[in-house]
């Protein structure tokens, strides 16, 4: 089944760079560690681990680790190339776009206005990608990193993205690209938007296959052990959870029977170290931003930032496939510097 | 406790004064009672008919377990069977010997990582293990010469390997270990109603009359291949939808009732697929409806039995798979086909199996340790009625008894029940009700299928049903050959269609082999397996193996066939005249079993499309429905020849109808190898599949894995009709699309859609009739139970 | 519909029922005194097998190249690679598991794995039934009690039994396989991460890398003389970047 | 005491079997003292009719025997070579000798719900009771018991058989075994009316019903004088002797042997081997009837044994017969066997005893 040209014996060698080390003589992977993850640098957006090429790189309960690196690791220096926070430079800010505006799709019903799960499916239906990935999510907000192919997959299964809770989306998009024909795309929180950034930097695979790159706007995220265990506690029922969100610097979880509010800044206890070392807000690096501060409830406020995000939301508008609103940049400024006053915690 | 046993019988035969006598008579007279549990046991029939004949040694089959001495286990024991194994070892008298044929039973064979598999010698002790898949009727012997040399004293394995140093040197590197061949595609999206653009008139002209009876009810009616259509409709207009078919497109069958498993989206498919035999061009169309309902514990969905009675079966089917009750059907009571200890719900795809080991790893045990089934705990744990006890169908007995009925437990191991348990409530000779209980041969192809490669699964498809081997095989590989749009070398078809009209020939020599037997009836049994035999040695000439060629493979056959070959073939089409006469002469004709099978077990044409009768039983009934007419595929449009039909639908119809067949096939044989002749020999491999590897279209060798390892079919569902034997065989295979394995395979043979026949047949008729009845539809417990 | 027989079974009357119960016992009386026998007096004699047929494994690891294929390929995983002293993965074969298919033969490309006639043979114990690479190079010893060999005959008339004084071998000599040269290629170089999956996988040593730490550069190479073809690297590559490319005369 | 021992001697001595070929060594041994009396027990004519001929000893080879020959022509109908490798230069012929011994070294397996005593006596009484009709069938002119009412007591003993079955099933307490009985019992309705019939026949037709003296009076064999009642008479042997067409009792495939399916070892040995005993006697009684008995060329030297061995011979080749009619027919079904009984067979047996009156009346 394979069809390969033939080709000729001989044109078989090849060199690959390499990157620094900044502890010489110890492995790539404790250069990582020594200098993202032991200094709370890593946000867990798993990029390494999605590149890691024996797949031994894994994801523990709460952080990244490799166990018994000494015998396995194969020091290829992949983890450090592509890890965003190896050389740590802060984005904040609203970042470049080409357009400010607001969106509520009409095909799907999620969070808002459902915009990320509307463009990955028009840029499915224009032919651009031929799957997203997304994050499902069950009743006890347990994530699971979903390969959406059509439209029918939705049916039985509300998508209701990353709420505030870590999702291995990078390692799926790493196996997406090995599976994929035409593209993929994928939607993700800032700091994935910046791993996925530097894998199409390091390596053209990616950069060819990966298509479309939707950032959420995102404060924070949990580990989903410790966060449930606090949202219990604070009398949230996931059966009955509809609906969570952060107004105004305030927690709001509506449920079928009551709501339960409470200051957002009491999370911080259980804040996870990557993030509170982190500034970006509006995923700056991304082909389009999507969250839901900045536009009116029902609406998903959308900043394109790159032709391929313009193009995507040209076809939206002209299909018809969701209703144009209106998008308020300054009801974004609260939630931008606040992310911005994180950069004090960086220490490199 | 099990070497102890074993010692235990061999010390028996040796002790005393009279040893040499004992060890003498019990040398010679080895009685096998035939644990005729799957397809070794068409082997054991081979070895203990005229083409080798084990009497010779003295030892003859027997079915009966207090009389004989020596249980040849064949085959798989599944988990449900494994209690009867030890019962019937139990009845045994000592000294008592066990020899385990076919390798199911020794590591589990193909069905290794089987989540109803269990070992045989965790259950009895075994003396002596015979590999082969299935053994040959020669290695069966050996085992019962093993026996024999062992009861004078020499215990030893019969084969001796030289150890020779391998080559040691070279630089001492750690190698990196591949990891597994499986490409498993992450979240797959599974869609079955996949469009397709094909050049099919009468499907748009069809899909356009569904969307107008069908209006407002359904969601979308997709066209996927030539002659199959899909539609979607919500659970809640399912059912009207099922109607206005049954009704108004007199769709009258179902041909499979299929639930697949999503648990990442939190779905199931339920799909039914149906078809027509009373409308004509509907024949070879099969309709697709099939909806969407909630992954729960145990979601309810509603029976469609009261419109298609041949839904019954697989429903409760579905309903030990994947735990979905289908409400109206009165079997959602108990487990049907699996066994009381069998993990619940095997097929959901949250139920894992061992995974496969490519090196030997230390420690690593080199099959999965699988427990012996919970009711055969150790004996001092519980009271020894405990220990030995069958589920007794309480209720039956007690409402026959009101009733002044009597219940016989029929089987799973009996001389005429062909591994199957049969409760028979019957009033004075006359059966009122027979109530199945299937499942003792279910070995849980179509989970094992699912975490396979696609190539690897021919063996696997194969299995069911070794006495057709060829079309179950050819069924497989015509769903992938559909699904990759592969053209097939003219010369393949012509190889492919006379090996599967051999096999059809073989299968019914088989069935005519063991109706006698049920008949009591021992030459007939000879006969037709001494014609078995030629074919048997036909195949094994073709393709190297007697009974498992796995010879088709998608896009030819594995290799071409020599000439030699060809001409013994086209002389087996005259030669097999003589020994058919006298086989006609001694026992079809014979006029002690024409009274026995004429108006016994009948079936109208409408009690026969209700039940979802297949294949020659269909066509004896009066339905003029055979596959290879109906929607033609290989060469059979190309050749003369003639389908049978019948209209007395008794036992006598069916085998009379399958007598004519058999000419028939003969027929096609003839032509085909006479068209064969005249091509020129070599390619016989599509090389549209072959890729890189052209020069491999005489003969796969040396690149099977390399062509086929990584076979994705495309997305979709992939369903092949195809005309076995003793039916239809449906193959459905659903592809992500991206997986190297099949997403689900459904296998549907004929013998389970014809084992309510069996059923229905036989009630209202005399006790002894059932068996003709049983016999009359070739009934292969294996084949049915999958 | 065309191309249908309607078959209609038989009434008997009297002398029909007498006709046939004639037949019945002729057919039996004449086959009591001129039988047909077609019996092969197995373990006295063997029936002799064809060339093709599949039987135990014999394996020859000059021939192997270690590409796993015939492990990757069992349908029943009853062969498994074990690490040889030369540091080579050759196959294992439980015959507790064998089914026979010989796909495993079919999917050698090197040759190293061909097929006997032994068919026949009982085990005391399963656990002896696994085969190590050392025990299948040799051909082995099984008991035969048979002098002469019987080969089935079917000519136009009849099914005959040929019966020969001489023994069957078992032994077969091996059909090598057609040979289609193929070589492991890199198609995206720049997105090779230079993990060295390739080198350590490689049996051949085919796939070598040679760090500059100066530089801080890998150079990678695929040496195509070296290069079986074996598919190892090309299946393991963490970025799916090689492929099997057939080698231009 | 001399008196009783010289009175008996006479009485056997009058009544010898005198075997012209083996005289000389019996005059050598009369030498041997006491010999001279043992020689005279045995060649006493009803002892050697019990002992010898058709009695204990050649019915005894029969058992060992018959089944390897019926066997062995099975298997040559049925396209293969039967029992071989035990003495393979003889056939296989000590087949039978080696299941014997098998049986007679395994375990008897009693199971918790049979009746034990029954279980265990019933094979054996009715091993025993089976012989008894051996007392009245002579072999030419040996015969243990010379009654005029022979054919009477053995057709009397013969309708014992069913019973001892039904015993044998009722014993072993087990579903099949039960189904099998009842159809034993029903079989046997049917089967014994023509049976007996067709054998008053005879009696009618010899104007007797000594056996010996039917036998010896046939200067014409029966069979052709009343050949519809040899006809009935073979197939209400077969049905009696549970043989093929008629093999429903035993059902291998339908009910594991029916009224035998719990029995193992010995016990079972023996049942088996009931089938050829009854056949054996059947078949003897047969011969007696429609056969001319011991009629045949005189071999001189065998003096009387000669009728013995034509009758052996004559018995041998209506048992195979009897037996290889499994080759050929498949079994019937109850309803059809008893309707075969009730109807056709009886009025063959009726319209056999017009003919046996007619060809009286005539003659």
């Amino acid at each position: 089944m394979k069809m390969a040209a033939e080709t000729k014996v001989g044109e078989a060698e090849w060199e690959v760079k390499i990157p620094e080390k900044k502890l010489k003589d110890r492995l790539f992977f404790e250069n990582l560690k020594a200098m993202v993850i032991d200094t709370q640098l890593c946000s867990r957006c798993l990029t390494c681990v999605s590149i890691c090429p024996g797949g031994l790189l894994v994801n523990e309960e709460d952080v990244v680790d490799f166990p018994d690196f000494e015998d396995k690791c194969l020091d290829c220096g992949a983890c450090v190339r592509v890890c965003p926070r190896y050389d740590y430079k802060p984005k904040s800010g609203l970042g470049d776009y080409i357009e400010f505006t607001a969106g509520q799709s009409k095909r799907f019903k999620g969070q808002d206005g459902a915009m990320g799960t509307e463009f990955i499916f028009s840029a499915m239906d224009m032919g651009l990608i031929d799957r997203g990935i997304f994050v499902d999510r069950d009743e006890q907000w347990r994530t699971s990193v979903f390969h959406v192919r059509g439209k029918e997959q939705l049916e039985k299964l509300p998508l209701g993205g990353t709420k505030y809770v870590f999702a291995d989306i990078l390692p799926e998009l790493k196996k997406a690209v090995t599976f994929t024909k035409k593209g993929v795309g994928v939607v993700g929180t800032p700091c994935m938007v910046s791993g996925v950034r530097k894998l199409q930097e390091e390596f053209p695979i990616f950069k060819e296959k990966v298509k479309l790159v939707v950032g959420l706007f995102c404060t924070e995220n949990y580990h989903y052990a410790e966060v449930s265990k606090y949202l219990i506690g604070k009398g949230v029922d996931f059966s009955k959870l509809i609906k969570t969100d952060i107004i105004k610097g305030k927690f709001v979880a509506t449920m079928t029977d009551k709501e339960v509010k409470f200051k957002v800044a009491k999370l911080d206890d259980i804040l996870p170290s990557g993030c509170s070392r982190c500034t970006d807000f509006t995923a700056v690096e991304s082909d389009v931003s999507v969250g839901s501060v900045g536009s009116a409830a029902g609406f998903s406020t959308t900043v394109v930032r790159t032709e391929t995000g313009k193009e995507v939301w040209d076809y939206i508008k002209k299909m018809g496939n969701a209703e144009v609103g209106e998008g308020k940049v300054e009801e974004l400024d609260f939630l931008i510097n606040h992310k911005k006053e994180r950069e004090k915690n960086i220490q490199l | 406790m099990e070497e102890e046993e074993k010692d235990r019988n061999i010390r028996n035969v040796h002790s005393g004064i009279l040893s040499p006598l004992r060890r003498w008579g019990t040398k010679w007279s080895l009685w096998p009672c035939h644990f005729l549990t799957s397809c070794c046991g068409v082997e054991l029939a081979h070895a203990g008919a005229c083409g080798f004949d084990m009497e010779r040694l003295g030892t003859l089959n027997m079915g009966i377990s207090r009389q004989t001495n020596f249980i040849i286990v064949e085959g798989t024991i599944t988990r449900k069977m494994a209690r009867a194994l030890r019962i019937v070892w139990e009845q045994m008298p000592e000294p008592r010997f066990v020899n385990v044929i076919g390798a199911c039973g020794q590591r589990g064979g193909i069905f290794w990582n089987s989540y109803n598999v269990t070992y045989p010698w965790k259950i009895v002790p075994v003396d002596f293990f015979i590999p082969g898949c299935p053994i040959t009727p020669e290695g069966l012997i050996r085992g019962v010469r093993a026996i024999q040399e062992k009861i004078d004293g020499k215990d030893i394995t019969t084969i001796k390997f030289k150890k020779v140093e391998l080559p040691s040197g070279g630089e001492l590197e750690e190698r990196m270990v591949p990891t597994t061949p499986k490409l498993l595609a992450p979240t797959p999206e599974v869609k079955i109603d996949v469009k397709k653009s094909v050049d099919w008139a009468f499907g748009n002209e069809l899909k356009g009359r569904l969307k107008r009876e069908l209006e407002g009810l359904y969601e979308s009616i997709t066209i996927t291949d030539t002659n199959r259509i899909a539609i979607r409709a919500t659970q809640e207009k399912f059912m009207d939808v099922a109607q206005r078919l049954s009704d108004i497109m007199k769709m009258d069958h179902v041909k499979n009732v299929n639930v697949i498993d999503v648990p990442h989206e939190r779905k199931y498919i339920v799909e039914y697929m149906v078809s027509s035999y009373s409308v004509d061009e509907l024949m070879p169309v099969i309709t697709t409806v099939f909806t969407e309902i909630r992954r729960e514990a145990e979601p309810e969905f509603p029976s469609l039995t009261s419109l298609w009675e041949s839904a019954n079966y697989s429903e409760r089917e579905m309903h030990d798979f994947f735990g979905v009750r289908f409400e109206g059907n009165e079997g959602m009571k108990g487990k049907f086909l699996l066994a009381p200890d069998t993990p619940e719900t095997p097929l959901r795809k949250d139920f894992k199996i061992e995974e496969e080991r490519y090196v030997i790893e230390e420690g690593v045990p080199l099959t999965p340790p699988i427990d012996p089934p919970q009711y055969i705990p150790h004996p001092s744990s519980v009271s020894e009625e405990e220990y030995l006890k069958m589920p007794a169908y309480e209720d039956v007995v007690e409402e026959a008894e009101k009733n002044d009925e009597f219940v016989a437990f029929i089987g799973p191991h009996h001389a005429g029940s062909g591994h199957l348990r049969w409760v028979m409530r019957m009033k004075g000779d006359v059966i009122v009700d027979v109530i199945p209980d299937p499942g003792y041969v279910h070995r849980g192809i179509e989970k094992l299928a699912e975490n396979r490669l696609y190539i690897q699964n021919i063996p696997l498809a194969e299995r069911p049903n070794i006495t057709d081997c060829i079309n179950m095989n050819l069924g497989y590989v015509r769903a992938i050959e559909d699904a990759l749009g592969t053209e097939v070398p003219e010369r393949a078809k012509y190889m492919r269609t006379i090996m599967a009209e051999l096999s059809r020939i073989g299968a019914f020599f088989y069935d005519m082999g063991i109706f006698p037997l049920f008949m009591g009836h021992s030459s007939g049994f000879m006969y037709s397996f001494a014609i078995r035999e030629m074919v048997l040695e036909l195949i094994v000439r073709m393709t190297g193996s007697r009974c498992t060629p796995s010879f088709i493979i998608p896009g030819g056959i594995r290799r071409d066939i020599p000439d030699d070959v060809l001409d013994l073939t086209r002389n087996f089409t005259t030669a097999i005249n003589k020994r058919l006469k006298k086989f006609e002469n001694i026992f079809v004709n014979n006029p002690v079993l024409i009274s026995r099978m004429k108006d016994v077990g009948v079936l109208t044409r409408e009690e026969a499309i209700k039940f979802g009768i297949v294949g020659p039983f269909l066509r004896a009934s009066g339905v003029e429905y055979d596959v290879r007419k109906v929607a033609p595929y290989e060469v059979y449009d190309k050749l003369d020849w003639e389908a049978t039909t019948g209209d007395a639908g008794d036992c006598l119809g069916r085998i009379f109808g399958r007598l004519e067949e058999i000419k028939q096939s003969v027929r096609i044989v003839k032509q085909a190898v006479d068209a064969v002749r005249e091509m020129p020999r070599g390619n016989v491999i599509s090389e549209e599949i072959l890729g890189d590897y052209k020069e491999a279209s005489g003969d796969i060798k040396g690149y099977l894995y390399n062509v086929y390892g990584n076979l994705v079919l495309p997305k979709g569902e992939w369903t092949s009709v195809t005309e076995s034997a003793r039916g239809t065989v449906l193959y459905s295979i659903i592809s992500d699309g991206e997986s190297n394995v099949p997403y689900r395979v459904r296998v549907i043979t004929p013998c389970w859609m014809n084992l309510r026949g069996i059923i229905e047949a036989s009630k209202g008729g005399r006790v002894a009739d059932f068996w003709t009845v049983y016999a009359s539809f070739g009934y292969f417990p294996p084949e049915a139970d999958r | 519909m065309s191309g249908m027989k309607k078959v209609v079974a038989p009434e008997y009357n009297l002398s029909d029922k007498i006709k046939t119960h004639a037949y019945a016992i002729g057919t039996a009386m004449e086959e009591s005194v001129y039988p047909h026998t077609a019996t092969v007096l197995y373990p006295r004699e063997k029936k002799k097998m064809p060339d093709n047929f599949r039987g135990y494994i014999l394996f020859d690891p000059d021939k192997c190249i270690s590409c796993f294929n015939c492990s990757f390929v069992c349908p029943a995983n009853a062969i498994r690679m074990k690490e040889a002293p030369n540091n080579r993965y050759y196959p294992t074969i439980d015959y507790g598991k064998c089914i026979f298919c010989h796909f495993c033969i079919d999917s050698c490309s090197g040759g190293a794995l061909r097929t006997t006639k032994i068919h026949d043979v009982a085990y005391k114990d399963v656990d002896e039934m696994f085969t190590s690479t050392e025990e299948m190079i040799e051909p082995p010893e099984i008991i035969r009690e048979d002098k002469k060999s019987v080969e089935y005959v079917i000519d136009e008339t009849d099914l005959h039994l040929k019966r020969k004084k001489e023994r069957d071998g078992l032994f077969v000599e091996a059909v090598p396989p057609v040979e289609i040269p193929m070589v492991s290629q890199c198609v995206d170089r720049g997105s090779c991460l230079a993990c060295k999956i390739c080198e350590r996988v490689c049996e051949s040593g085919a796939a070598s890398s040679v760090v500059e730490e100066a530089t801080m550069t890998v150079k990678m190479a695929i040496d195509a003389e070296k290069c079986t073809g074996c598919g190892l690297c090309v299946k393991e590559c963490s970025m799916q970047i090689l492929r099997l490319v057939r080698v231009r005369k | 005491m001399m008196e009783m021992i010289n009175g008996l001697m006479n009485t056997m001595l009058s009544n010898q079997v005198s075997i012209p070929l083996i005289e000389p060594m019996l005059d050598m041994l009369q030498g041997i003292p006491m010999m001279g009396y043992m020689i005279a027990l045995v060649l006493w004519k009803p002892f050697f009719a019990i002992v010898i001929c058709p009695g204990l000893t050649v019915g005894g080879v029969s058992l060992l025997f018959f089944p390897w020959i019926e066997r062995k022509l099975c298997a040559r109908i049925q396209w293969r070579v039967g029992p071989h490798e035990i003495v393979w230069w003889l056939g296989g012929v000590i087949q039978i000798l080696a299941d014997t011994l098998r049986f007679l070294f395994q375990e008897v397996i009693v199971h918790k719900d049979a009746h034990k005593r029954y279980f265990l006596q019933f094979p054996f009484l009715t091993f025993i009771a089976f012989l008894l009709p051996l007392l009245f069938i002579p072999a030419g002119n040996i015969v243990a018991i010379k009654t005029p009412y022979g054919l009477q007591i053995v057709l009397l003993l013969l309708c014992l058989f069913p019973l001892f079955v039904m015993g044998l099933g009722w014993a072993s307490n087990s579903r099949f075994a039960y189904i099998g009985t009842v159809r034993e019992a029903f079989v046997y309705f049917a089967e014994e009316v023509p049976f007996i019939i067709a054998a008053l026949a005879m009696i009618i037709l010899y104007k007797t019903s000594d056996l010996t003296l039917m036998a010896s009076e046939q200067c014409i064999p029966g069979i052709i004088l009343n050949p519809i009642a040899a006809l009935t008479f073979f197939i209400a042997a077969a049905m009696a002797t549970s043989r093929m067409p008629f093999e429903i009792a035993e059902s291998d495939q339908e009910l594991c042997a029916g009224p035998h399916v719990e029995y193992s070892g010995i016990a079972f040995g023996l049942i088996y081997v009931l089938c050829y005993e009854k056949g054996y006697i059947i078949s003897g009684l047969m011969t007696v009837l429609f056969l001319g008995g011991g009629a045949g060329p005189a071999i001189p030297y065998l003096g009387d044994l000669s009728g013995a061995f034509w009758f052996i011979l004559k018995t041998y080749f209506v048992m195979t017969t009897l037996f290889v009619l499994r080759t050929i027919y498949p079994r019937y079904r109850l309803d059809q066997g008893l309707k075969i009984g009730w109807s056709p067979m009886l009025i063959m047996a009726l319209i056999a005893l017009a003919v046996s009156l007619v060809e009286v009346a005539v003659i």
